[in-house]
Parts: structure tokens; C-alpha cells; sequence
């Protein structure tokens, strides 16, 4: 078994997925002879013909409106957003339209389309090829929300996100795509939807994080051994809905606990799992609850001092873990 | 200037009939009478039902009656598939939702098959009719249609997705969208606009600056039809076209159906602000349900005695509907946690 | 100085200032000869004329954006949203335009549009006329959301938002239109953006809570007073950005939290207010910080049964005040 | 089939040259020229730094330069407002955007006045030159434009609003929607095209099911007029007669330049695996600026001697840009806080 990259991991899942379920097709901008602007589907449209590899009108809002349409329908469409920052269209069928089906029609449509969009910062796209959009939609009950941020993560849950009968957005942190490699075999496992994952085990604090924080913050953890602290990382993986139940048993053990997200402060996934810890876990908490979050400004910009100032990093992460530490 | 243009119907044998013409038989074009008689019957109670506070919202179908049956009828029942919208109360009954559910939804029951009474009445839906879902925010079913479209192209089969909505949702981006994805793909759906003349209070100018909708069709290089939408038969013959074309792979149609709403938009509305009564009162004579009835009886299909046989039918129906709804329980207040979710997988 | 209804609020302020400044306009279906369909701007139309009462046609995507052009040029657009609901299509050039159009020029522009959503449920309003939008976008940095929810808050703030140099999304709770009434004088007040308010001043307990919540907490209030229990009601008012210092400082004082809204739970604006709270008032804290919202469904029922049961309202207040006052 | 139709210059008098013809001074024709070669040697260094990684990005406006210095020269300055879009480097050069400015943008320095280095580079933007921000999504500032005609309408003034944007681009509800409102309510606004045959690797049949985007507009109620947008002269007129149009009060126009993107759609793009070399080498052979350059020559504005000049002082602005860029400082960190929100009002 070797080891593979984040991108690899997609593109080889969901090649082998194609194969398997001739249900499956995908559709978005460029992906077809272009591969993808990130070339996710390289290959794909030499593979598996234009019928199954469509190139769409640039268009998203209809992009997961015909998604809607084919898995009504009964196919399973997986619809790529180029960049997560162009979803914003999409904002209506997605929300009063995807993620509603099935409660609107108590259970006899339901919309199982997948929706993969690369977001995250930290490579130079500014305000706009940079965002974080996972808060703005774990909000929305009826939509599952994923962000798995290693090989053996993403193709795991990849697979089964192409099993699940309701709509999935499905998060790929684009940093990542080259840049984290690990090992994931190539036999037909999955990892099922809300369960967190203990990225690494410890006794002092709690860090929940996720994509290419979850990378940065057990880097920091790495870090911090040096100085005996021990930093216990959870990895939610599924967004929306939490896993509630491990990240609570983990602060109960540690009793601190800090959420790291480049998404800005206010209203981001952070808040929520502040919010739970501060009313399920109280009587065991021993400091307050901290996140470490991108600022509240409209979004992350282009210069790279002032990107980098934006981005939450190890370094970051570690300076905060001390404070939680010290309390 | 468009592609668009009125149907007329060629009288290949100007002594016969129009619906012979057609192809449809006496009987199927009784029934479809029928069926706008007992829409319009089941609509003017749920108008009273509101008037004598038994329900709180009524948005209604009179007008579109004649379009709505000749849809049902050119559709290929539990073949193709129908995204309506919330006018389509004669629409979706034809094609086999019942009364009692229609009033179920009225008083938001127990049992109301489309939604569980989790949306408001007029929210059409039965996967076993094919008939998807309809929700509020307008417009959003039509790109929806051109996906479903696309998955029967992909599948190969003969298959037709059909779409309704008013000219007022035109003006929004997904009209637009779900056309240009129809027309570039060459998809098997057909765009059904009711123009009822008015989004709301909105006539028609105030939403395109176009006369008609089927206008705007050759911007998406598919052909735009006008039509009586007031007249059953040529509504039937306009959207049979429509139909045949898609399933013959030619790909899609934006029909127009020209009608009125006779009535205000909703039991919210107040249409006296912004519509004259001579207006109204002056397209009352184009009433698609007494056109039809005219036609009926004059091609000699329906005489008194039947038409009294049908309205003594339609109250008893609607009768039966209204008091099953009225006397059914209201959900269970928790069933409001139900459904959010599939069962997931198991691995 | 005679009551009024919070509608009779928004129509008088609404009339006033368009007398008082030929800037503003204001545009939206049905706000013409129809008055709204709420009947905000009846006889707006009749006084201001067809170039300042504009029936849009129907799109909210562009209803928005033609706001935002007309606010670059100098105007100062109001734009009514029919429904909260149905400002869905319009989340791009809301999020993506009018509330970065200051950060992404550095200042240089600005898009100063005024939208109006009436929301909120309990009206038999369904999925799609029942929902509460402000989470959503209060995750937006520069974008002001603000929820006035008494005739004298409304009057001021709306003249405040009126001179505000930023987008602002005003939102105005369909089920108190004609509900609530008081007293609004006359003169030309101004409340600021930004300051909560107490709106009951108590020992025991904080409860934070706006439009129709902040009426059947300040009942629930008035019902606990005969058991001796002791409330402090906060009005955020201004719900981005929060107003942290009087909340805090309420918290402080009294040890226990209890944050009410329909939204639902996960991620509603409970979340950030929870988080702020376990973050900043840690040490102050006697007791879980709670929260009473809608379930995590996809939105309101249209059955008056689970209508009701989706509600929070004065007793289920109650009941989770005596839980946390016990604690 | 539909209003649009290609424009061709009247020869009122054949003996004068089209310029001439059309008002414009030989003075301002080679000024054109001049802008049109600035940026080009502007937009050829950007690719030079990119390759060099001098630079993380470049999005480059080769190809397009004919069409936008027309814009420019059509446009009354400090009068008339443009939302421009990302291809827009000639056309917001020549309305006074310096190249200074550009070059920071491109290395993301602090003093970029359009968006203070946060945003990508070419995102133009300049308030005092009615020179509105472009953001990265697609098609928003169409709607925009026609809200900034809208308030042009209701001021009574002779002003006109230009947007424009990608055929690509037109798939999006945001065109359909600004289109609508600006022909229902016969806005002054000039809706320009540049029509360059493919949105990143997307031909424009995939795009649209029609020949060409002007066959849209009549579905807006406005005249759709296609032209060379490779001719700079044929542009101008195209575009004067839109603006002239709009300034009368007689309404919107959808103009279409039809061009080729004659180099990757940016840095990250290599156009190679969806378009063939012979393709782009016809294409190379209506480059607008060796047609601009060979009209000049021919009509007697530009001799050899005259053209060394322009290369000379185009190569020092560029040179001079590019060092002052380079040498600038990175923004303060902490300016990333900075503009969020306008000073709220005192009471
Ligand atoms: C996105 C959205 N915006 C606004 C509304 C409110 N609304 C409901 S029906 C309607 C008018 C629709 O007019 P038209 O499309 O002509 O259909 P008709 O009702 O005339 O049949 C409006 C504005 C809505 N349901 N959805
Ligand atoms: C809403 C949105 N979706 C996707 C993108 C990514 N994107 C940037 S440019 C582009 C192609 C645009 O093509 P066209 O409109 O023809 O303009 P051109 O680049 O050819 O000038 C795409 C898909 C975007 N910027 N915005
Ligand atoms: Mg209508
Ligand atoms: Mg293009």
C-alpha cells in the first residue's frame, strides 16, 4: 500500500465508483476534456465518454438544479463547483430545494445529489477563491455536510457519500489536494457519515478541527509534546450533523477545549460545537471554551502578508494551547 | 421576429370534429370535461371553506383548467414525469391525485399524502404519479425538470418531463438557466407557461419586455408556441405536439398557454387594487370550463341531464372529500421531527 | 402619543423619510398599486409615484442587485423582499457583492441598500413563508442584520439604517405586524446600531431574545416573577455584530444564560451568542448556557399541530428557565 | 430570426477613411492604437513575471484590446459609469487606470488603489473614475449596471452605464435577470460582449444553443447587434451607436464583440488539452493589434519611425510599473482588519 495524495484519493474513488454504478455521472465546469480547473477528473472524460462526464453551461445554480432533477430521477449525479466561493448561486436549490425533499414530501422524494466544491485558503485566491462555506450550510437540516482531510478520509467516505440517499456537500480543502499524502487501500471500505475520528489521542485539551487545519493543528500538537502538554485532536469529519458524542467525551476527559477553523469567527462551525460544550459538557469544564478562526472581515485577501495574517496556522494554534493550558 | 407562432389546428376534414381530428375519442373528451368540472367544484368550495374560516389559505386554479386537463391528457401517465406548480390543482388531479387529499391539505390533516401537512395546501406531489414535488419559491422546479431530462437522455428512454409555472417566474434566473441547459442539451422536456396575465398584481409588462413569453424561446434556440389556453382541444393539440417532438428526441418546447386568472391570487389577496372589474369580468366570457361545456355540447356529447348527473357527482365527491378531511385528526405535534433523514447505509 | 402597531411602525417611518430625503426609493413585488402584500407601502404609490414605488418583476437575484447599483450611484434603495424566505436567489449578491464591496475596494466604494424580509412563523405560513433567515447572514461581516421588534425600536432604527453607509438587511417579524403595539413618538429619534437593550432588568438569569421571542420571553418573564425567579430580558436588536459588552456584562451579573429563537438550533445565532458567552464569561458562568430554538428540521410545518410544536414560545421559555434557575 | 444583426459601417463618403467618417480625429485613433499597444506590452511582462514566478497569477486581456479601447473612447469620462470585468486591463487603462496600479495588483503591494491588494489582480476598480469594482463571480455586475441605470433614470440625467462580460457568462440566471429589468424598464445601459469563444475550456456551444449571443436579446424587448471586435474602428461605431441610443432614452442594447481569447484563460490554464494550435494561429491572424497597427499605417497615421517611439515609451511606463511594484512594500499584515464596516452616524 502506498501512499497517495488528497487529490489522488478523489480522482481514484471516483473513478472506481463510475465503474461500479453506472448510475453515477458528473457533471460541472471544465471537467470534461479540461479535466477540472484542479484536474480531479483527468481522464474521466477519456474514460467514461461525455455522457457521463458533462461539461455544464457556466451556471450553478442550474448545475444542482439538474443534479436535483437526474437523482429525483432516481441516477446519482455528482455535481463539481469549481471553486466553493461560486456555490453562492446555488444558495436556493440547495437549501429550499435539495436538503428539503424528503421532509416536504415526508419521505417519498428525496434528492440524493453530491456535491463537491474545493474550498479553503492559504494559496494566494483572495476574497473570492478562498472562502469557507461549511458554516453557511451545516445550518440547513436534510443536508449533510463533509469535510474529510486525509487519503484514507476521503476515500472512505467518498464512497459512502454515493450510497446516501439524501444530499451531501462534500468539502475538499484545496490546499490540501497536493500538498497531504497518506496511505488509504485500495480494497472497497468506507467510513460512515457523522462519526468523528481521534486524530490523536491526549489527556490535557480537546482541539476539534478539520481540513487543512486538522493538518496544522497536529502539527502543533507535535509541537507542544516538546513542552509535556498533551493535546488530544478530533477530527468531526462529518459537519453537519456532528458527531456529538465524541467530541463531548473527549472534553469531559480533557476539559478544555479550543475549535480552530479558518472560516471567519462569528457564526462559524465553532460557534455550534462552543455552543454544545458550554451546555453538555459545563460541569466538566475546567477554562472557557476557546476557537482560534479567521477574523469577521468579508473574506480573505490576496496580499500575502495580509493572507497570512488571516490564516490560522500551527503556530497560531500552539500559542493559543498554551493559554488554554496555562488557565 | 420569433419562432413563435399560434397553433392552429388543420382541419384536414373540416366535417369532422376537432377532437376527432385529434384523434381523441367521445369518451376521453367527456372525461376530460369531467375533470374540469370537478377541479373547478373542489376549488369554489375551497374558496367557501376559507370565506367560512374552516381553513386558512386557498390559492386557487380557476381559469387554467382547460390546459391543466389537456396536459394530463397528452401526458403518458406513470411514464413521463410532471414537475407542477401550486396552480395545478386540475392538472394533478386528472392524473390521479384525489380530492380527499387535496382537502386533507386544505385543513393540514393527518394523512395528507403529498407533504405529511408540512406544506401549505396546493403543494402537489405523489412519486407514485410521478408527479414531483412542488415547494414555494417559484421557478426552481424548471432547471430541476431540464436535470430529470437529462437523466432520461442518458438513460435512452422515451420518456417526456413536463414543467408548469406562471409568466410572472419567468423573470427569474432559473427560467433562464433550466432553458438554456434544455436547449443546448436537446432535452426531452417541455416548458408549459400558464400566462394567467398577472404575477400577482404584476401585469405582464412589469415582468418582460416582450408581448409573450413564448417570445423569448428562440434565445434559447428551441421553438416558442402560443395558444388558447382558455380551449381544452387546441390546448390538447398544442401540447401533444410539444410531447411528440420531445419523445421523437427533437428535443425541447416552450409553450405559452394563454388564459386569466379569474380570481384573486390567493385568499390573501385583494385583486380590486389593481384590477378593474370590467377586466375580469370581460375574460369571464372566455371561462375555459364553459367553453368546454359548449364544446360538449355541441358536438353532441353532453346533454342536461348528463351535466346534472356530473355536478350531482362532483358535489357528492367533494362532499365526501370535505368532510374526511374536516373530521381527520391533526398530526401528531412530533411527527414535525420525522424525515429529516434517510436511513443511512450500513456498512 | 397614541400607540402603534410595529407595521404602522415601519409605513409611517418608511413615508417620513422618503419625505424628508429624494434619495431613497423603494422597490419589490407587488409594493406599488398593491401596496405589498403586507401592505407596508400602501399609499406610498399613490404619494411618491410609479418612479419611487417600483413593482420589480419577479427576481429577487436582480431586485437585490439593481439595489446595489443604485446605492454605488448615490441613491439610497430600499428593497422589500416578499418573504424572508424567498431572498434565497439573492444570497450571492448579498453576500458576495453588497457585503464586500467596501473591504474588496479598500474603502473606495460602498453599497448602502436597505433590505426589508419580513420573517419569522407561527402565521401558518409553512416551510416557505415561516423562515427565519438571521444566522444566515449574520455570518456575513459587513453586512448589518438588525431585527427592531417593539414600534419605538423599529421607528429608530429604521431612520438610523437610513443614514447607515452599509447594506443592511432589516428584518421585521410577520407575526407582530399587527400583534404588537407601542408607543413611538412622533419626533426623529434615532437608535443606533450595535447597542442591545434591556428590555426587562433581572437578577436570576439573562435571556437573550428578539422579534416574536423577545414578546413570549418577556411573558414567560412576567409569569416567573410570581415564583419569585428574577429575569433580565436583552433585546440584541442589532444581531451583526453583536452587541458583546451588554450581554456579557448581563451574564456577568447574573450567572445564567438562556438564549431563545425560532431558527433552528444548530448554528442559529444561539450558537455565537452561546460560544461568546462560554468564551468571555467563563468565570461568571453558575450554570450550562442554554438554548431554546426550533428543532433541527428543515423548516416549519404547516399543520397547526406542528406549527406549534416547532415554536418555541412563552411556556417551553418558562419551563427552561425553571430547569436552569434550579441548576 | 432575430433583431441582431451584424452593423457595417454607411460609406457615406467612400473616398474617407472609416475614422473620418465617423467623427474621429486622427489625433484620438492613435491614441487608440497607443493604448491598445500599452497593454499589450503591459499584458506580455505579466506573463514574463508570471513565468518567472516573479508573480502568482495573471488573467490577461490579449485579444481583447480592440473592443475595450473602443468602450473607452465611446464612453464620456467622468460622466458615464462601467462595470467592468477581469479581461478589462486595456479598457480601464485607457479611462486612467495607470499601469503602476496594475503592476501592484499584480505582486499584491501595498498603495494598490483598487481594492489595497486584496483582492486578485485584475480586479479593477476606481471611484473617481466611474470605474465600479469587479469582483470574481461571474455576471453579478450585469444586474448591478442596470440598478446604476435605474437610479440614472430617476436623476434625469444624460448618463450611461456600461457592463461587460464573457459569452460564457451568459449562462447565468444574474445576465437573464439584469437584461430583464433593463429592457422592461428601458434602462440606459450597453450591455458589451466579448464574445471570445470559449469560458475557460467550454466552446460556446455549450454555452448557449444559439449561433450567437445577440440572438438573445430580443428575448429582453432590445436590439442585439454583433460586430468585428477584432476592428477597432468597426467597434467604436458599434458601440457609439449603442451609447447614443441609450442617451437618447430609447433603451438597453446588447452588443456582441466577436474576438478569441488568444492565450490561456489565465497562469493556472493550459488551453492545450481543449483547443488545436491551428485554431489559435488563424485567429492569430486577426490579432486586433496588427489590424489596428496596419490601419494606422494605411490611412497614414503611424510611420516606422513613429511605431519604434511607441515601443520605446511603452517599454520604459512598463519597465517603470514593473520596478515600482516590485519595490513596494507587502500591505501591513494587520490591514486585512481595516474596512469592514463605513463609520456609523452620530446621533
Ligand atoms: C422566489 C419567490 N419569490 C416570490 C414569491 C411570492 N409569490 C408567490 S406567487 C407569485 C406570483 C407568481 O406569478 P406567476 O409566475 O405569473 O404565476 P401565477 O401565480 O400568476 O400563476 C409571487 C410573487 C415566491 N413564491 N417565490
Ligand atoms: C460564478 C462563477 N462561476 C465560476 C467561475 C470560474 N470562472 C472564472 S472565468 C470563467 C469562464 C468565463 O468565461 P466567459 O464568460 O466566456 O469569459 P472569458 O473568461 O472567456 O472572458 C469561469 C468558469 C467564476 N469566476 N464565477
Ligand atoms: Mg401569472
Ligand atoms: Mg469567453
Amino acid at each position: 500500500m502506498s501512499e497517495i495524495t488528497n487529490i489522488e484519493a478523489i480522482t481514484r474513488t471516483l473513478q472506481q465508483e463510475m465503474r461500479r454504478d453506472p448510475r453515477i455521472f458528473i457533471t460541472g465546469e471544465d471537467v470534461g476534456k479540461r479535466g477540472g480547473v484542479f484536474r480531479v477528473t483527468k481522464g474521466m472524460y477519456e474514460e467514461f465518454g461525455e455522457a457521463r462526464v458533462i461539461d455544464s453551461p457556466l451556471s450553478e445554480l442550474s448545475l444542482v438544479a439538474v443534479g436535483i432533477g437526474a437523482a429525483l430521477y432516481g441516477l446519482r449525479p455528482i455535481v463539481e463547483i469549481q471553486f466553493a466561493d461560486f456555490i453562492a448561486p446555488a444558495f436556493n436549490q440547495i437549501v429550499q430545494e435539495a436538503a428539503r425533499f424528503r421532509y416536504r414530501t415526508n419521505g417519498d422524494w428525496h434528492a440524493p445529489v453530491l456535491i463537491r466544491a474545493p474550498y479553503g485558503g492559504g494559496i494566494g485566491g483572495g476574497l473570492y477563491h478562498s472562502q469557507s462555506i461549511e458554516a453557511t450550510y451545516s445550518h440547513i437540516p436534510g443536508l449533510y455536510v463533509v469535510a474529510p482531510s486525509t487519503p484514507y478520509d476521503i476515500v472512505g467516505m467518498l464512497r459512502y457519500a454515493l450510497r446516501v440517499d439524501d444530499p451531501v456537500l462534500f468539502l475538499e480543502h484545496k490546499k490540501t489536494y497536493r500538498l497531504i499524502k497518506g496511505e488509504a487501500p485500495d480494497d472497497d471500505y468506507m467510513i460512515p457519515f457523522c462519526k468523528a475520528d481521534i486524530k490523536r489521542v491526549g489527556s490535557d485539551m480537546t482541539v476539534i478541527a478539520y481540513g487543512l487545519m486538522l493538518h496544522e493543528t497536529l502539527q502543533a500538537a507535535q509541537e507542544l509534546m516538546h513542552e509535556d502538554i498533551n493535546v488530544e485532536v478530533i477530527d468531526p469529519r462529518t459537519l453537519n450533523p456532528l458527531d456529538r458524542d465524541t467530541i463531548l467525551s473527549s472534553v469531559k476527559k480533557t476539559g478544555k477545549a479550543l475549535i480552530v477553523h479558518e472560516d471567519n469567527l462569528t457564526l462559524g462551525l465553532g460557534a455550534e460545537i462552543a455552543a454544545l460544550i458550554a451546555s453538555e459538557a459545563f460541569a466538566d469544564l475546567d477554562a472557557p471554551v476557546m476557537r482560534v478562526a479567521g477574523p469577521d472581515v468579508p473574506a480573505m485577501p490576496y496580499a500575502r502578508t495580509m493572507q497570512d495574517f488571516f490564516m490560522p496556522n500551527a503556530q497560531k494554534i500552539a500559542d493559543a494551547l498554551r493559554k488554554l493550558n496555562a488557565y | 421576429m420569433t419562432l413563435s407562432s399560434p397553433t392552429k389546428l388543420e382541419l384536414t376534414a373540416p366535417t369532422l370534429a376537432p377532437h376527432v381530428q385529434l384523434g381523441l375519442h367521445d369518451d376521453l373528451v367527456l372525461e376530460m370535461y369531467w375533470h374540469m368540472l370537478l377541479a373547478r367544484r373542489l376549488d369554489e368550495r375551497m374558496w367557501i371553506l376559507h370565506r367560512q374560516h374552516q381553513v386558512a389559505f386557498h390559492i386557487s386554479g380557476i381559469g387554467h383548467e382547460a390546459t391543466q386537463v389537456a396536459a394530463a391528457y397528452a401526458l403518458k401517465r406513470g411514464h413521463d414525469f410532471i414537475f407542477p406548480y401550486y396552480r395545478d390543482l386540475c392538472l394533478t388531479l386528472a392524473l390521479g391525485l384525489t380530492p380527499r387529499a387535496m382537502m386533507l391539505a386544505m385543513y393540514g390533516k393527518q394523512g395528507e399524502p403529498m407533504s405529511g401537512a408540512r406544506q401549505m395546501p396546493a403543494h402537489y406531489s405523489a412519486r407514485h404519479l410521478n408527479i414531483v414535488s412542488v415547494s414555494s419559491p417559484v421557478a426552481t422546479q424548471i432547471p430541476q425538470a431540464a436535470g430529470m431530462a437529462l437523466a432520461m437522455k442518458y438513460q435512452n428512454t422515451d420518456q417526456v418531463v413536463m414543467t408548469c409555472f406562471g409568466e410572472g417566474s419567468t423573470a427569474e434566473g432559473d427560467f433562464h438557466e433550466g432553458l438554456n441547459w434544455a436547449g443546448i442539451f436537446k432535452l426531452p422536456v417541455i416548458f408549459l407557461c400558464q400566462n394567467n396575465q398577472y404575477a400577482i398584481s404584476s401585469p405582464t409588462d412589469r415582468e418582460m419586455a416582450v408581448q409573450n413569453v413564448a417570445d423569448r424561446a428562440p434565445a434559447y434556440g428551441m421553438p416558442g408556441v402560443i395558444f388558447d389556453g382558455n380551449d381544452f382541444i387546441e390546448s390538447y393539440h398544442a401540447i401533444t405536439q410539444a410531447i411528440e417532438r420531445a419523445r421523437r428526441g427533437e428535443g425541447p418546447t416552450l409553450l405559452e398557454a394563454k388564459m386569466y386568472r379569474l380570481v384573486p391570487h390567493s385568499s390573501d389577496d385583494d385583486d380590486r387594487t389593481y384590477r378593474s372589474r370590467e377586466e375580469v369580468e370581460a375574460w369571464k366570457q372566455r371561462d375555459p370550463l364553459l367553453l368546454a361545456r359548449k364544446y360538449c355540447v355541441e358536438n353532441g356529447l353532453l346533454d342536461d341531464a348528463h351535466q346534472a348527473e356530473f355536478e350531482q357527482r362532483a358535489r357528492e365527491i367533494v362532499d365526501d372529500a370535505d368532510e374526511f378531511a374536516r373530521n381527520a385528526p391533526y398530526p401528531p405535534p412530533e411527527e414535525a421531527l420525522n424525515g429529516v433523514w434517510g436511513e443511512l447505509p450500513k456498512i
